[in-house]
């Protein structure tokens, strides 16, 4: 099968390494198989991937600092991770690992930098509760956990790889002050209850989440506000990788396919109107998947400090809008390609029209995005022009 | 309950008609056996199943399933717009129709060709689900290239012996009679030398039935085998060896029928009640809502003219099933996609008051709107080259 | 060339001869010469065809309820000759001619029943001076001329056929009074302004109109707002055939253009993507045709008195959205067919693309009347469910 | 004056650069004579088309058109990204580049297969407008099928003698040269046997040009006419007989010009900013214009990522300037038509400032967005077969 792409996404040798070497260790651990025997439930063999990706590659460790520990990776390490990942169809904990651990190093905070050093030391599996409907990334839109001095309460509908996860950090407020509420679940048998929530997307399981009672650990921090949306823009841009990854799989998987399948006396792709159709699968993916890299790169440059999130935020955006249609387009171009066997269970494209389904909708569906990268547009202009911001819910 | 508008200007009759037809669903219906997609082959139970088959046997006995047919066989005598009507009214109801193939695609091929034997023997039995049909066209090698099929049928005294195998037949595991496009001449190629035989799947030796498990995570297709199965000369409809045109007739009955759009406006009324239900509705949202409806309304102006056409003319135009079918096929991806984006990830866990689907299991069908009954591409080529005179 | 259509939508033999008969002298009088001489802005051929259309088939008339004195036409005649108008890209006043006969007629009133006749009688140019802009087709939520004790005074950006008008039908307000403003501009010479406005379509010039000072003749009417929706829903569904009548034209030219032009050795039309596309072009007139002719049938029904403008509005509304996406769908799609030829002044196809610039936005663009499509179901699913309208502007 | 964010990280002397050239074009370049569509061979009057002719003198001498030029023919040797960089905020500026034929097409191949005569006789007067070039490839029976170009060439001596005609030839109605693929082996068929020669239209015998009439009631291109021209042999460029390959490399140059996503983007802005000032603005109109940002900033990164590998490597992927196309080509007509649909009515008396353009021309003009350059199906074909190895 033929590797596409445009050439040009890894611009140093650390990237190509760990995009070479997640690669074969994916080609030799993760089959087409091993994805049907977790769609039909079985979660053993994804079991045994997420401990060879923890003791081989360390992926939890990625995006943590060096002086913390990590690997000193960036967003656009974790874009390359998530791509092949999203290209094989495997399941991993790469969107928690990452945001947990940008949020944690990102804070400023001693204590929780300790904390970040202790999940890469231990391999505690973390994740952040965002609200997974959410599309705003804005702490004062959403309903953080309220704390009081009866406890903690709140309640989430749909969090993801918050059920398999250790260590929850959940966005909290106390009075008037916004900050961190830090969940330790191997701990506290009381208070939070999770439980699996109906979803499109076998490879990541969406959880409901309620907190109730005295529970957890309070951490105040200095700039809620821009931690939590840096950290919900990089688990977009997170999930656009995968997406692309996704969307990759399935052009390659349907040229592929066209070239070998006959009918007519002729292989399928030399019908100019299938063949166009498999073309613009991979146009709308070139556009999304650069679109993603610079949005990784853009979030990379604000972690160094020589971007701003203002500017970073719609890119993240238009990245996560363009690969949600890239794979849609891709995914149902490829089903429609294989005919009739493109519908069955056992071809494995139907994973990738699944996870669209549920991936294209986390923090916000493209039309969400979309009126958001307007907004911020629209803000320019009227900075621009002096005129008011005028827009209509 | 409410019913589905037509915008047409009816007759005292049809008007009367439907209001019959919505008292007595409204009577005998409840909403809770409302099904997916119009003729689903997929069932959530068997139970289900055969609370369905029972109800469109009652259907067909209250006279409502076969309006158009002669009264000899159970009809009314009616029109084909009559028929579009009431079949618009079940559709929009969310009844589902099991014997789709016995009834749209093989019954008007048996009125038109069949033996006055054949018609006796079967018309009423497939209305009364007393034979579910399913249609033995496609193999592995033979999907949009139908004219390369190679099962073979041939003859043997009395007999055609059936020899090949056939793939994706919808209804294959309920049914029990196949509709079988088989080649007789076996010196022939393309589409010369193929004839349609209807094979009793239950009681001929050599057949054996496959169930298929598709990405719904239901089985939704088989495929069977056909060993020396010998199947009587007298179950042979239209001529021998000139099947081709009698399956092509039979495609295009399938593919005008008004099911499809009215059950898209139901499904967009549903949606437009979910989203209302949820939120304060925005533009982006109505225009999308808005522009959906209006698609659908677009493809029912269509199929109404059609029908219209059928009715006073006996024929119509030779593009119209393939210009439906791409429609509706199209109706069918956009509308559901358009459902998982305004749900979102709610779109797994709501359901439509306690009915048999959801709009996911919907979109996870939505691929086979593309392909079943000829790819979009293929009805393409029909207009550009049949219909527009463009070389191919 | 063929004529394509899916047959039946001439349901009578009296739509049939009219359809025809336009076609007939339409071959004869107007030919793309002489559509592009009115382009380049020759005026004088125009005057001479309207002169034929009024002399042998008084499509002034069309219309007018023979009681009146005209041809007692419905909407199905009008969007018949409208389609046919449009196919030949001829210019006519058959938008202003039929939504002025429709409000006088409708108006129930019996001095504006004589007006109608003289109207006819001495073929009058009239036209209903309703803002083009304006997708609402709501009296109260335009801004009719307000009539005081000082005159009359309003203004109209944009107004269709007012230009050549000899009597312009006005709403307008006299206190809490809605009504109708004739201005007879043949006999009055103060207080209206009338001036060109920069439009797209050279077929049917758009004019600005002013109305200031004592002048015209005040009417009031007994229900001012179901007439004026009414008629302007007319001259929607009129748009729309004249569009739908200008988009078979297209695929008739691409059609004839693809199977006798060669490249690589073969016709252009034998390249399945570009067959393909000429297809969907034809598909989607096709639906669009279906429904213009079923909202024209919905509003016949309710001139007699069995279907309520509750129904035909949004049915109008989807016609015109419709046949505006397929009126641009098949000019775009002949351009491109045409390759280079296709971009010249030459090749009539320009007007065409031009129109559709122009009709799609007239009374409201696609966007506008689906927006209102949806609020109409969200009415009726509101009314079902028992709940309130919850839209937001 | 509002400039271009690149959302990259640039080096300390691209960032300077940039804010150079913005400074640069505050002081000197006027809003008044902001054009429409980068290269567009259309011009208001031949004032402005003058005014703008002396515009792009200037910027070549103060060195802002051509940085990423060896520094001995007035460039400042520096990297294809810079100059992509500084193009960009040209495009963005609305600053008619007049000489693209010769800036982008005509002058790389010469910079890689000219010779020193070449290279020294045009480059310079290339930058600086004294030659300004147009491009002959299309025939009146060679359109998408370039290679069945039937205009000859013919030695006799030491010229090149030129018989046949040209068509949809931008910029020739201003131009003093032309690039001009023609068939020097009258023996051969297809892409064989053709050859670039240089012709200098203004002082060579025998040619004659007429203009064109287009939609926008503008003359956008012209067709040309050979009899017995004589051009002088050492105006071949590149290899006789091998002028194809050398063709096709100054197409994909066109290709992947970054100025039109650059262009796009200040469009979108100003209709962004058109629609902020004419009323508020609702959400459905909010995701469109958010779909065309979105889609624009694709492109743009795109064209980011093929500027960098061209910098690095020297080359770019096989399949870079059809997607390119393919997408831009696109853009130009959405953009304008979404321009039609928010501006209304409004959209032909509206005007962005004072400028040379508007939004209504753009649309006029932006069929020829989806055809020069390869119509999109070629593009497609040329992704499809050459890149994913699917037959044709």
């Amino acid at each position: 099968m033929p590797h596409i792409a445009l050439g040009g996404e890894d611009r140093t040798d650390e990237q190509r390494d760990l995009r070479m070497e997640l690669r074969r260790l994916l080609t030799r651990l993760w089959s087409d198989d091993h994805a049907r025997e977790l769609a039909d439930g079985d979660r053993t063999t994804g079991a045994k991937l997420a401990a060879v990706l923890e003791h081989d590659i360390a992926l939890g460790a990625l995006l943590v600092p060096e002086e913390l520990g990590g690997h000193g990776g960036g967003c656009v390490e974790a874009a390359v991770a998530a791509e092949e990942l999203g290209a094989a169809s495997a399941p991993s904990r790469l969107l928690g690992d990452a945001m947990s651990a940008h949020l944690l190093a990102t804070s400023g905070d001693a204590e929780l930098h300790r904390r970040l050093r202790r999940v890469v030391e231990d391999g505690v599996p973390a994740a952040v509760v965002w609200p997974a409907q959410d599309a705003t990334w804005d702490l004062h839109q959403i309903h953080p956990v309220e704390i009081t001095g009866a406890g903690a309460s709140g309640r989430f509908r749909y969090v993801a790889e918050a059920l398999d996860a250790a260590l929850l950090l959940v966005p909290a407020r106390r009075g008037a002050e916004f900050g961190l509420l830090l969940l330790d679940l191997s701990r506290e048998g009381s208070g939070v209850e999770l439980h699996p929530a109906k979803g499109a997307d076998v490879l990541r399981p969406l959880g409901g989440l309620t907190v109730a009672g005295p529970t957890g650990e309070w951490v105040g921090l200095a700039e809620p506000q821009r931690v939590f949306t840096e950290t919900v823009a990089l688990g977009a841009i997170v999930l656009a990788a995968e997406m692309i990854g996704a969307a990759r799989s399935c052009i390659e998987r349907m040229a592929t396919y066209a070239g070998q399948r006959e009918q007519f006396g002729r292989t399928i792709g030399s019908f100019q109107a299938l063949r166009h159709q498999i073309v613009d699968a991979l146009v709308a993916w070139e556009a999304a998947r650069a679109m993603t890299y610079r949005a990784a790169a853009g979030f990379a440059a604000m972690t160094r400090g020589t971007a701003r999130i203002d500017d970073v935020e719609p890119m993240a955006r238009m990245a996560k809008a363009a690969a949600s249609d890239a794979l849609g387009e891709a995914s149902e171009t490829c089903i429609h390609v294989y005919g009739a066997i493109g519908f069955t269970w056992e071809n494995p494209v139907h994973l990738a029209f699944k996870r669209w389904a549920a991936s294209a909708q986390i923090f916000g569906s493209p039309t969400e995005q979309r009126v958001r990268v307007c907004q911020h547009a629209i803000i320019n202009a009227g900075g621009r022009a002096g005129g008011a911001l005028r827009v209509a819910g | 309950m409410r019913s589905l508008t037509t915008g047409l200007a009816l007759t005292a009759q049809q008007a009367e008609m439907l209001d019959e037809l919505n008292r007595y669903l409204d009577e005998h219906f409840p909403p809770e056996h409302e099904g997916p997609s119009g003729s689903t082959p997929e069932w959530d139970s068997d139970e289900e199943y055969e609370w369905n088959r029972r109800f469109n046997a009652r259907l067909a006995r209250d006279g409502w399933l076969t309006v158009h047919w002669p009264e000899e066989y159970g009809g009314r005598g009616l029109t084909p717009m009559d028929n579009m009507l009431v079949r618009e009214q079940l559709s929009y109801r969310r009844v589902p129709i099991c014997n789709a193939n016995g009834l749209d695609m093989l019954a008007p091929i048996l009125l038109q060709l069949g033996t006055k034997e054949q018609k006796d023997a079967h018309l009423r039995k497939i209305a009364l689900m007393e034979e579910h049909w399913c249609q033995g066209f496609s193999e592995p090698e033979a999907g949009s290239d139908l004219t390369s099929l190679r099962t073979t049928a041939i003859r043997d005294g009395d007999h055609y012996v059936v020899n090949g195998s056939k793939i994706w037949t919808g209804h294959a595991m309920r049914a029990e009679w196949m509709i079988l496009l088989a080649r007789t001449d076996p010196e022939s190629r393309g589409s010369r030398g193929l004839s349609l035989l209807m094979v009793d799947l239950r009681n001929t030796p050599g057949v054996e039935i496959h169930p298929i498990r598709s990405m719904t995570g239901a089985v939704t297709f088989c495929q069977e085998f056909f060993t020396d199965a010998r199947v009587p000369v007298e179950n042979l409809v239209g001529p021998e060896h000139e099947g081709w045109r009698a399956s092509q007739r039979l495609l295009e009955h399938e593919r005008v029928r008004a099911a499809n759009s009215a059950l898209y406006r139901r499904d967009v009324d549903d949606l437009v009640e979910a989203v209302v239900a949820r939120d304060v509705v925005d533009r982006a949202t109505q225009a999308a809502l808005g522009h959906m409806i209006e698609r659908v309304e677009c493809a029912r102006a269509l199929t109404y003219d059609i029908a219209t056409e059928l009715s006073e003319t006996g024929r119509f135009a030779p593009h119209a099933p393939s210009v439906t079918k791409i429609l509706n096929s199209r109706l069918g991806g956009d509308l559901t996609r358009l459902a998982v984006d305004l749900l979102g990830l709610d779109v797994c866990s709501y359901r439509a008051d306690d009915a048999n689907w959801d709009f996911y299991q919907e979109f996870l069908f939505s691929p086979v709107s593309r392909l079943g009954g000829g790819s979009t591409e293929i009805h393409h080529d029909i207009i550009g080259t049949r219909y527009l005179g463009l070389e191919r």
